[in-house]
This record gives structure tokens, sequence and C-alpha cells, in this order.
């Protein structure tokens, strides 16, 4: 490494000779060793899921949830150091909330992105801060229907000025992640932490880009997301892991527009197809490619 | 009337002298030759809420009408609100007041679903209760009364407390608090109360009744509030809590009203045809 | 018709607006009611009277006469009350002698109507007046203003609306005596249980063409509690500066013992025949 | 909003003040927002020699109406728990409700907080020069209360204290405060106090002495609470439903409720 | 001692992304004597060891008792975890006042876990030097929460912070599987014990140097100390009278509960 010893690499804010910021790439270096957390978009939602390294055979089990709700259609997942990501939670909850105040409806997934980024930029800008020591995966669903405004009086008009457009669509599923950098993009399928090489090419041979096609439902991805959560945990397979997975749909779907936990049963049911299909791997790859 | 609804309701200069600022702060005067106003009146408001609690859980009504003095101006107004599955809140009063609670509970919703998401048994117990909801907004209300700048509201809260029980619990504007088995805002304080306290009179026989018979008595309210309260419609909303959840109805309308008395009715003193 | 004598209304406007309070009136806060039913009408009313917050009397009666077959209920000003029924009371046997028949519920209406009517509400009562004559049975509201009701059944004070609240639920056509009784007292009853200015007992009276039936009393649900301990006091526990004893023989000086002639006894008579 | 003035209208319309409107009866009326209100009822306390009681009827009222028959007004105070355990003060409130409970809550919270942060139960003594202070503190807003406070002191005597809405107090031997204040409080000066009342053995005229008032034992004092709001009900409309007693002694409180009449 | 470049402050990440001055503030954790905690499904435990400067000295204080329902365990800097803990009693007073509810334990822990957070990102603050076990009951049941100065909150099973605390946490393990269905006694023993691990071979728990704090459902959370210790001391270590066997029988049946 090149950084160190320069003394460039000892403060925020400073950038070394040739144009690097060493601090916000020690931030990625402490992502690096976390959990690998993943994002799918699919066809009819989001979903996000999370190895859960278990430290301590005293934690107790099912409990310390790391995935955590921002909106009621949103979610974050984040990757790297844990204090930080509640740092970043919690923001991106008031984020939301004033959103909400200032326009009578949930914030547009698009648009925390765009928020969270800015703020976790500012964090790289200053020597009296650091940058934040995660990568945050943003999972939503911006509602199709027409949304009646906090506390609306009334149903309003049926047609014509301010009525409804027969048949218009909007909004949908929507993915994000955000670098310690504040750095942001949109995605169809994100990787972050410890096993994200692996994540990603398991992702890349996803049906996600809508241009390819119909894509994958919600519960494929689910069961995609468990399966590729187990194939990035090979590399440390010495530690145990809880699987943490959570989903969004649409209002008609089965989270109703909600960023809810995955049932536990489907939980389950897609472990244990995960379990077999890394155990027919060796031997045939199809296995795999049925599911 | 003219068209400054602000001046509407005011006294009149040519008659009363104008109003003198002076005795107002500078910055105040200065500025608007008003003084700081906040809400002085209700504007567009809604009338009673009524509910009794019975065994397993409680009964809540509210018709839907928003009137704007004596003009019926919306008749689509939902002035029972949700909350989580073990609440709901009753308006009575100014119905952008009614608005901005409304708003203030979403938000409050929103807060605590951050830690309760999902949807178990175990979850359900951590959900914030009808009780838990009634002193929040208690201390609300009492809030904006002590800073002058009060919510032109009567509510009721109802629903489940932490321990399943049933609760019902009043709030107003002046952040005044009180529970019973029965209660009832506006109109309904004098009218219905006493309808529901003869079914109800005490705790003991709320622990007694049946579902069917409370809201049995609560539409049979409704249908003498429409017949006495000026301000009310005869279409309503009604919700029953209990450990199920909350069941919603909103378009509810006042069956088998009676009018028989008014046949035989001709003139008011003297007059026989 | 001489009236009320209001010569020194400004005076008391002044006094008033220099912060020497009007004397307060005793009022009947009350629940009234009154209902039509199948061969006669029944009224009636609590019996609480109020000062303010404070309970003036107990057992007032505020069923009150204005002719054998036609009574009043009353609410607002006590004495408004009872001063106007007296009066028209008596301008009515005075008109029944005169034109020699049974006095009409119209007319008793119609005479406090234009009674109250002329004192622009100054005269607070607000009454029920219901009874029986030749036309049949007949149940008015009159108010302070001078404006009149006709209904089947009728309510007023301040537990009207209480006692509104079992006729709008419980009213009927074609009732009987003994459902009307229940009724009427049903309503003073959610009056008296729900309304502060209302309380204590249930009178009721039933009046039909044959004979008017007054129930003072009718229903006491409130009846005073026993107290815990004994106030009396022993002999002596009050101080006494002075002491003066008059006798019998003393006082007797002060009074005089008069005679009644017969010609008054007469006039009572007749009062008690009709 | 400011362009609509009052002062910017044309000169032939007539133009409106911002002053409190007119009733059409042209008594004025101030049609704008009042804080206050009350709530009506009574309470009433009596310290004796090693025990307070405390008590208050259990209406609530708005103007004619009854809110509910049963709103508490006494409250036990430093407790911990929704029960209140471990608690040896009561504080009764009588005037705006609202104001009642917030003094109560305010009070609570602080007694709490002394015992968390001194780890020990704070004096009814200074309990009671708190809660005067936090009246006056609202001096010009004030609670709209009449409070009373009982425990038992350092001493282990009954130990009563009333205050006035903006923090006047007094330690005193028995106290009514509320609607019925002015027929309860006459009845214990002469029950309690023994004021009015002379020796009947003692001699005539002005040689007559004054009976002396000695602390009452708790069943006397029970019966004279009772006696106090069967009496009160009686004659005050505001005053009903139910009788709230809280006996402190040093093992606790004591509490026990009984019916008064509904009418 | 060595010391490196990136160990000045917590706004330094080192090349390998760790934060030196957060790791060096557990370390302040392991300079306090041990505390246990240990949830069942019914109870929640709080054992510690106290210690005294010397002989003449009083003993620190290493249970708070915040709430009815719950209290904290510290190891570490006592005034860091008085700033907290006086933080933690406002917000529970707070939560009974504004919603009537006693606060979420969970809530509580991620409160000072955020608050702890912000002290290894700014410049000029230094983390929390202090670990805490949060035990107590609220609505979802019994929990044992540990805090440490990163701001990491976990939820435990059962949990042993400060000096010589690896001996109490492989106590713990060993037995992990009763603790769900333990009585409150056994919990109590089970918690005298795993602190017994860690004592050093010369040291016995006394009435004066032990804390004990209980919760359960239905149970408010209850310090016992001094005197009202030594039932559960002598129940646990079926001390006798004479001598220091007691000592060795106590661990005699450690090794086969």
């Amino acid at each position: 490494m090149t950084s160190i010893g320069t003394g460039y690499d000892l403060s925020n804010s400073v950038f070394s000779p040739d144009g690097r910021n060493f601090q916000v790439e020690y931030a990625v270096k402490a992502v690096e060793n976390g959990g690998t957390a993943i994002g799918i978009r699919c066809k009819d939602g989001v979903v996000l899921a999370l190895e859960k390294l278990v430290g301590s055979k005293l934690l107790k089990k099912d409990a310390n949830k790391r995935i955590a709700t921002v909106d009621r259609n949103m979610g974050v997942v984040h990757s790297g150091l844990l204090p930080d990501g509640r740092h970043f939670v919690s923001r991106a909850r008031d984020e939301a909330a004033s959103w909400r105040s200032t326009y009578k409806a949930p914030i547009p997934v698009s648009s925390l992105a765009n928020r969270m980024g800015a703020y976790v930029q500012a964090y790289t800008l200053y020597s009296s801060v650091r940058p934040f020591g995660i990568t945050a995966i943003i999972g939503g669903w911006d509602a199709e229907t027409e949304v009646d405004v906090d506390g609306a009086v009334g149903s309003g008009p049926k047609s014509g000025s301010g009525g409804k457009t027969e048949g218009a669509k909007q909004g949908g599923p929507y993915l994000y992640m955000i670098e310690p950098s504040g750095l942001y993009w949109g995605y169809y399928g994100a990787a972050t932490g410890k096993g994200r090489q692996a994540a990603k090419a398991e992702l890349e041979k996803l049906k996600l880009n809508p241009k390819d096609g119909d894509c994958i439902s919600l519960e494929e991805g689910v069961k995609e997301a468990a399966r590729i959560i187990y194939v990035a945990h090979e590399d440390s397979k010495d530690k145990d892991f809880e699987l943490e997975m959570t989903w969004i749909s649409a209002v008609n779907g089965p989270t109703k527009g909600r960023h809810e936990e995955v049932p536990k049963e489907l939980r389950e049911e897609a472990e244990r197809l995960a379990k077999i299909a890394l155990e027919g791997e060796d031997e045939e790859e199809e296995g795999k490619m049925e599911e | 009337m003219n068209h400054f609804p602000e001046a509407w309701g005011r006294p009149r200069d040519d008659i009363y002298g104008s109003y003198n600022p002076q005795f107002l702060p500078n910055s105040h005067a200065q500025q608007s030759g008003h003084p700081t106003t906040h809400t002085q009146s209700p504007i567009v408001t809604g009338t009673s809420v009524i509910a009794v609690k019975y065994k397993d859980g409680v009964v809540i009504a509210a018709d839907n009408l928003a009137s704007y003095g004596s003009l019926a101006r919306f008749t689509d107004v939902h002035r029972l609100k949700p909350f989580n599955k073990k609440a709901v809140v009753g308006f009575g009063g100014d119905v952008s007041d009614m608005q901005y609670l409304d708003r203030l509970l979403n938000s409050l919703d929103v807060k605590e679903n951050y830690s309760h998401g999902h949807d178990d048994a175990e979850s359900d117990k951590a959900l914030m209760s009808a009780k838990n909801l009634h002193t929040y907004l208690s201390k609300v209300m009492y809030k904006r009364r002590s800073d002058f700048n009060p919510l032109w509201n009567a509510l009721l809260v109802c629903g489940l407390s932490e321990d399943g029980t049933p609760f019902l619990a009043s709030v107003d504007l002046l952040g005044t608090t009180f529970s019973a088995p029965t209660l009832a805002t506006g109109f309904g304080a004098h009218l219905a109360q006493p309808i529901l306290r003869r079914v109800v009179p005490d705790e003991a026989a709320s622990k007694a009744l049946d579902k069917e018979a409370a809201v049995a008595a609560v539409k049979e309210c409704m249908k003498v509030l429409f017949y006495r309260d000026a301000r009310s419609m005869n279409e309503y909303s009604i919700a029953v809590v209990d450990k199920s959840g909350v069941d919603l109805k909103q378009k509810e309308k006042l069956e088998g009203q009676s009018w028989a008395f008014a046949e035989q009715i001709k003139g008011y003193g003297t007059q026989t045809v | 018709m001489p009236g009320f004598d209001f010569s020194n209304h400004n005076r008391n406007i002044a006094l008033h607006a220099r912060g020497v309070p009007l004397p307060k009136a005793t009022s009947t806060g009350t629940t009234i009611v009154g209902a039509l039913y199948n061969g006669g009408v029944v009224i009636a009313a609590d019996t609480r009277a109020t000062s303010g917050p404070i309970v003036a009397d107990k057992n007032c009666e505020k069923l009150h006469y204005i002719s054998p077959q036609i009574w009043c209920a009353g609410a607002g000003t006590a004495a408004d009350t009872e001063f106007t029924t007296a009066l028209i009371s008596s301008n009515l046997e005075l008109h029944a002698l005169s034109t020699g028949r049974k006095p009409r519920v119209v007319t008793v209406m119609t005479m406090l109507k234009q009674h109250l009517f002329r004192y622009q509400g100054h005269i607070g009562a607000y009454l029920v007046v219901a009874g029986c004559d030749p036309t049949g049975s007949h149940l008015f509201t009159v108010h302070a203003h001078g404006s009149t009701d006709k209904l089947p059944y009728v309510t007023m004070g301040s537990g009207s609306l209480a006692a509104m609240s079992v006729f709008e639920t419980q009213w009927k056509r074609d009732m009987t005596r003994d459902e009307a009784v229940k009724l009427c007292a049903d309503a003073i009853q959610a009056g008296i249980f729900n309304d502060l200015g209302s309380g204590s007992n249930v009178d009721v009276c039933v009046i039909t063409p044959e004979k008017t039936e007054l129930m003072r009393n009718y229903i006491t649900p409130n009846q005073r509690e026993k107290k815990m301990r004994d106030y009396k006091f022993a002999r002596g526990t009050t101080a006494v500066l002075n002491e003066k004893i008059i006798t019998k023989e003393e006082i007797s000086k002060y009074v005089v013992v008069e005679d009644v002639t017969g010609e008054q006894a007469v006039g009572e008579k007749m009062e008690v025949d009709q | 909003m400011a362009s609509i003035s009052s002062f910017a209208m044309p000169s032939e319309a007539p133009t409106y003040s911002f002053a409190a409107a007119q009733s059409a009866s042209g008594q004025p009326r101030q049609h704008g927002f009042y804080p206050y209100t009350d709530n009506g009822g009574s309470t009433l306390g009596i310290s004796g020699d090693s025990f307070t009681i405390l008590a208050g009827d259990t209406r609530s009222t708005s103007g004619y109406n009854i809110n509910t028959r049963y709103a508490p007004k006494l409250f036990k105070l430093g407790g911990s728990g929704p029960n209140h355990e471990g608690s040896k003060i009561v504080l009764s409130v009588v005037g705006f409700a609202a104001d009642g409970n917030a003094l109560q809550e305010r009070l609570d919270t602080i007694v709490k907080m002394y015992k968390y942060q001194h780890g020990k139960d704070i004096s009814v003594h200074a309990c009671a020069q708190r809660l005067s202070h936090i009246l006056y503190n609202k001096r010009f807003f004030p609670y709209y209360v009449h409070a009373i406070l009982g425990g038992i002191d350092e001493e282990g005597k009954g130990a009563l204290y009333s205050y006035d809405p903006v923090g006047s107090y007094e330690r005193e031997q028995c106290r009514a405060a509320g609607a019925a204040a002015s027929l309860i409080m006459p009845f214990l000066d002469n029950q309690v106090n023994l004021k009015n009342q002379y020796d009947p053995n003692s001699g005539p005229g002005l040689e007559k002495v004054q009976r002396v008032p000695k602390p009452l034992d708790r069943t006397t004092v029970e019966e004279i609470v009772r006696d106090a709001f069967t009496s009160a009900v009686e004659r005050h409309i505001e005053v009903g439903d139910g009788l709230q007693m809280m006996i402190i002694t040093k093992d606790g409180i004591e509490e026990v409720y009984t019916p008064l009449k509904q009418d | 001692m060595f010391r490196n470049n990136y160990d000045n402050d917590s706004v330094t990440f080192s090349p390998q992304g760790r934060i030196f001055q957060v790791e060096y503030a557990q370390e302040a954790v392991k300079q306090g004597s041990v505390v246990v905690g240990i949830v069942s499904k019914t109870h929640a435990v709080l054992a510690a060891l106290k210690r005294n400067a010397e002989e003449l000295s009083s003993y620190q204080q290493k249970i708070i008792p915040i709430d009815a329902h719950y209290g904290l365990a510290l190891a570490g800097l006592a005034s860091d975890a008085r700033v907290l803990s006086n933080f933690m009693k406002q917000q529970s007073l707070a939560s009974r006042l504004t919603y009537d509810r006693p606060i979420a334990l969970a809530d509580i822990t991620a409160r000072i876990g955020d608050r702890a957070q912000t002290n290894t990102q700014q410049y000029g603050k230094r983390p929390y030097g202090v670990g805490l076990l949060i035990a107590g009951v609220d609505a979802r049941g019994p929990h044992l929460f540990e805090f440490q100065p990163s701001g990491v909150t976990q939820e435990m099973v059962a949990c042993g912070i400060g000096a010589r605390s690896q001996m109490a946490r492989t106590y713990l393990e060993r037995h992990l599987e009763s603790f769900e269905s333990s009585s409150r006694d056994e919990l109590i023993k089970h918690a005298l014990r795993a602190v017994k691990e860690s004592l050093s071979q010369d040291k016995e728990l006394t009435l004066d140097n032990t804390s004990l704090a209980v919760s359960g459902v239905d149970e408010p959370f209850k310090l016992y100390e001094g005197e009202e210790v030594v039932n559960f001391l002598e129940t646990t270590f079926e001390r006798r009278e004479e001598g220091d066997e007691g000592q060795a029988a106590g661990e005699g049946m450690e090794v086969d509960s």
C-alpha cells in the first residue's frame, strides 16, 4: 500500500498527491470485513438479505435484527460497522419523516437515496468527522396507485381536473446502494460485504433487467437471495451465521406495500432449497439453474 | 356578510370603533396591525362521537358530516381513524385540526413500526395500546392549550389496553381527560350519554354486555342524534375494536327511523286543521 | 293591567357595572316532561331547586295547579313560574266563572304566551301545560319569550335533552295510562341522573277527562344517607353572653285576637265547592 | 393574508374590529379561547397523630354534565410501577382536572428523581416546599387547582399541607377544598378544631372555656370524612357518585372507595 | 506499549478499517470488575462483583436500578456509566409520562447505542469507557442487552463483561441450554456461580462484595445488597460456617450441575 507512512492518510478530507482520499478507502475496508448483504429488485418487489455472522454463542437467536425499516414501504440493509449503520438508519428515518411532514406523502426511494448520499458524502468533507464505515442498500416500493395525501378529507372528484386518469401507472420497486464515499447507484441486484464478489457473480446470472424480458418474481427472488447468501458464506464457512431477509411488495402483493420480514415458513423453505442447491453444486450445475 | 372570511363574526368598526393595536408588543403591531391570533374558533366541524365498552372490546361511531357553520359542507368525511390494530380515535370538532392529528398519528405509527414491523403474536403484545395512545394524545392536547394554540377537538380514544381489557377515554381541547364505560362528545354528551348510561350504568354492566347489544345501543343513539342534532346526518361510520382487531365500516345508513309522531301534529297552538 | 316596576332598571344596570352583583334568583335547573296517551295526558317533574351550584330545595314542587283538570310544569326562574301560573290560574278561574264553562287548555296556553310575550323573555318561565277539557286532552310547551309548541311528547329545562333521549327511544303511539306514567317517570329519572340541575324525586300528574291524580314523590330514588356520627351537642356547648326569660304572660300583651266574621268564611266555602 | 386587513376595506362597506365578537343580547361575550374550565368536585384532608386521611369525590363535571362518575382526585406520589408501590405521599387536586393531572405528574416525577438521585424517599416537608415552588413558577399562568398534600412527617406524625393555586401553603390539621369547600370547612372547623364549642361544665357567660382540640383517632376521622361528603352531596350539585379515601400511615397507603348518591 | 499513527482520535480509520480509539475504549471495560447477566423465559438476573479501593473504603456501585422494570450493571468507567444511566432514567420517565408505558428495553438500549456512536465519529469526543449489561422485563418479556463503548448493542441470553470475564462466559456457554427453562432461584445461582468463576483463586463472594438484581414477569426490578444477598450466597455455594472448604464444595457443585 502506497498510503501508509505518507501522512496523507491520517486525516479525513485530505487528498493525496494522486487525488485520493485514503480515509474513505480505509472506511471501505471496514465494510469489506462485514457480513454479506444483498438486495434484489424483482418484478413485483424487492428482497433484502443479510448474512449475519454470529460472534458469540451467548447471543439470543433471531433477535438483533439488522435490516431496518425506514418508512412503511422502505428498508435498509448495511454491511460494515454496526453502530455506523444505526446512525445511517436513524438519519434515513428522519429524512423520511421530514419528507412526510413537508409533502404529506411517503418519500420516493430515489429521493431518499439522494438525500442519504449527500449526508454520507458530507462525512468525507471535514477533518472533524470520519466517513461512514458502512455500505448501505436501500430497497423500497413507491406506490403505483395514487396515494391519498395524509389525512385527506373526502374522496375528491372522480374525473376531470384533480380526478384520476384511467390506467396511469407510476412507482414500482427500487433498489439503491450507497458507499462510504457518498456515491450511490440504482441497481437490479446489489451486494456488499465480505462475500460480495461471489454474490455479484450469482446476481449476474439472474434475470433482473426488464430489458431482457420478464424478470424473476418476488418469491423467486427470496429463494435466490437465500441461496446467494449461502454461496457467499462459503468463504467463511468456519463461522456460524443467521440469514435475515425482508421484502417489500406492491399494495396487492404479499406485504401490502409494506417493508416486512419474510415469513418464517418461506424463509425456512428458501434456506432448505439453498442448502440443497449448495450440496448439489459440485455434482451438477443444472440443479441450481432449474430452481 | 362580505367576501372577507377574516372579517366574519367580528364587531363592526362603525359600531364599536376600530381595533386599537397599541397595547400589542411593537414587533406585532408594526408588522400587521393585528394581534397574533391562533385558532379562536373552529371553522369546519364534525359533531358528536359516541362509544361504549362491552365485555370484549369497544364500539364507537360518528357520522360522516363536516359542517361549515350551518352549511352541511362535506358529507363523506370519516371521523373515525384506526391506529394499528388495537385502537380507534374518534374526532369531534374542527376538521382541519383533525387532519393535523391524523398526520401526527400517521407519523407515530411509522415510528412505532420501526421496531415492531413483523406480524406475530409476540409483537402484538408490544404494540402501542389504546391507553398509550390516549396518554400521548392528552399530552399533545394539553401542550397546545398551554401554548394558547389549541387543537379544537374533542377526541374519544378506544380499543384495548396492554392487558387486553377494553379501554375508552376522552380528551378535549383543554387537555381534560376522563374515562367511563360509555362516553359521548358534543351534542352526544347531552343526548346519547343518558341512553348509553341506561344500558351500561357502570363497569360491571359493561363487563356483562355483549357485542350485539353494544352495537344496537350505539346505533340507537346515532338515530336519536340524527333526530335532534341539527348538525348531524344519516350516514355514519362505526367501528368495533376487539382482540381480532379493528372492524371499521364507513358507509352505514341509519335504519328504522320513526316519524310516527309527526302525523298527528297540527300547528303549534290553537290550530286544529 | 299593572305590571312590573322598571323604575330601578337603570340604577341596577349602573350598580352592576360597578361590580355590585344582581341578587341571585332561585332557579329550577329542572327536568320537566309531558306525554299524551290514550285517554289523557301525563306530566312529570323532578324536585330539585338550585341557586347556582347549591341545592336550594331538595323536594320542591314544580307541578302547578291551573285548574282542576289543567296543570302546568315549570322550569326556569322559580318565582317566575310560580307567579305566572298563579296569575293565570286566577284569571282563568274568573274567566271560567264568567263564561260558566270548564276552562280549556288552549285558553291557558294562549293567556300564558300573551303574558310572557309582553315581557319579552324577562319573565324566565318555561312551562309545560297539560290538561283535559271538553275538546280533549292537550299538551303544550310555552317558552319564556312567548312561543308555544303542540306535540305528543315534550321536555323542558336543563335536563330536557336527557329526558328527550328517553322519549325518542321509547315513545310510541296509543300508550296506556301506566305506560305513559312509566315513560314520563323514566324520562325524569334520565334528567335526575344525567343533569346536575335536576335531582331528588319524581313528581307525576295524570290528567284524564274524569279526574286529576297528582302523585307527589311518585319515585324517591335519592334518599338521604344516615350519618355515621351523632352531632347532638351537650347543653352548655354554646356560650351565652346574657339571658332574658320572657314568660307566656308577657308575650300575650302583644297579641290581639279578633273574631273572623261570617262572610269571609262563606267565600272560602264557595271556592271549595268549585 | 395581511392584505385583507380591516383598514384596507372600501369605506362604504362596514369594517370589522378584531376584538371580541358581540353577542346578540348586547352583553359582551368573548368568543376566543379560554384555557381553563372547572371540573367540580371536592376534596378534604385531616391529619391525626400517626396518620393522615385524604378524601375526594370521584365525579367529574363540565357545566351541568357529568363527564364520568369515576375520576380520582387523589394521587399517590413517587411509587414505582403502575401500582405506585412504596409510595408514602398523597396529593389531592381539585379544580381544573387537566392542570391537576399535569401538576401531579410533575411532582411525581420530581419525587421519583429525588429517590433516584439521593437513594432515599423525599420527606413530606421537602415535597411540600417543592410543590409550592412548582405552583409559584406558574404565577402568571397558574395551575387552576387547590392542592392538598398528605403524608407522615419525619417524627412519624400525620402531616397535611394545603395550597392556593399560586403556591401559598400552610401545614394544617384539616382542610376542605373545591366546590363544596364552603360547605365542608365550617363543619370541620366545628368538629375537628372544636370551633364555637365550649366546655359545658365550665362557668357561665364569659367564663366559658373553649373546648381544646385533641388529635382524633382514625375511625372518628373516617366517620367525619364520610359524613362531610354525604352532606355535601345533598347540597352541592357538583359533588357525588363516589368517595375515594386514602389513609396514609407509616406502613403505607390504604385506599377505600364508597359509593355516593348519583343525582 | 507500542503505538501507531492511527490511534490518536476516533475519527481516523487505520488502513485495515479499524478505529483504534474505540478498541482502546473496549479495554477500559476489562479494567472494571466482573458483572454477569442471564435471562430465562420468566426472569432476568444481574450479578456483580464490587471492589473497594482499600480495606476501609466503601464498595463501588455496580448495579443501578433505572425504572420499575429494568436496571443495569456496569464495568469500566463508573462516571461514564452515570452519564448514561441518568440519560436512561430520563428517557424512561419520559416514556411513562408521554405514553404511560414502560420503555422497551430494545429501545432504550438503541438510544444509548446511538449516543455512543456519535462519540466515535466526531473529533474532540472520546468513546464511552464503559460496558453495560441492561436487564429487565418489558411487554415482550425478559431481556438482556449488552452495550459496548463502540455503540454496539446486542441482545444476549447470557453475558459477562469486565475483568477476567472470559471465565464467566465459559461457564455461561457451558450451561447455555439450561437457562431458558430455569427457575428464578436456579437463574440466580447460575449468575452467582458465573461471577465466582471469574474471581482469582484467593477471593470469595461475600455480602460486602456481591450485588444481585432480579426482575421477572410481574416482578419489579429489585437490587439485593449486603445482608439481603447472604441467603442467596448460602444456598448457591452451600457455605458451611467452618473454614474455607465451602469454596471447594461450591466449585465441586458447579462442575456437576
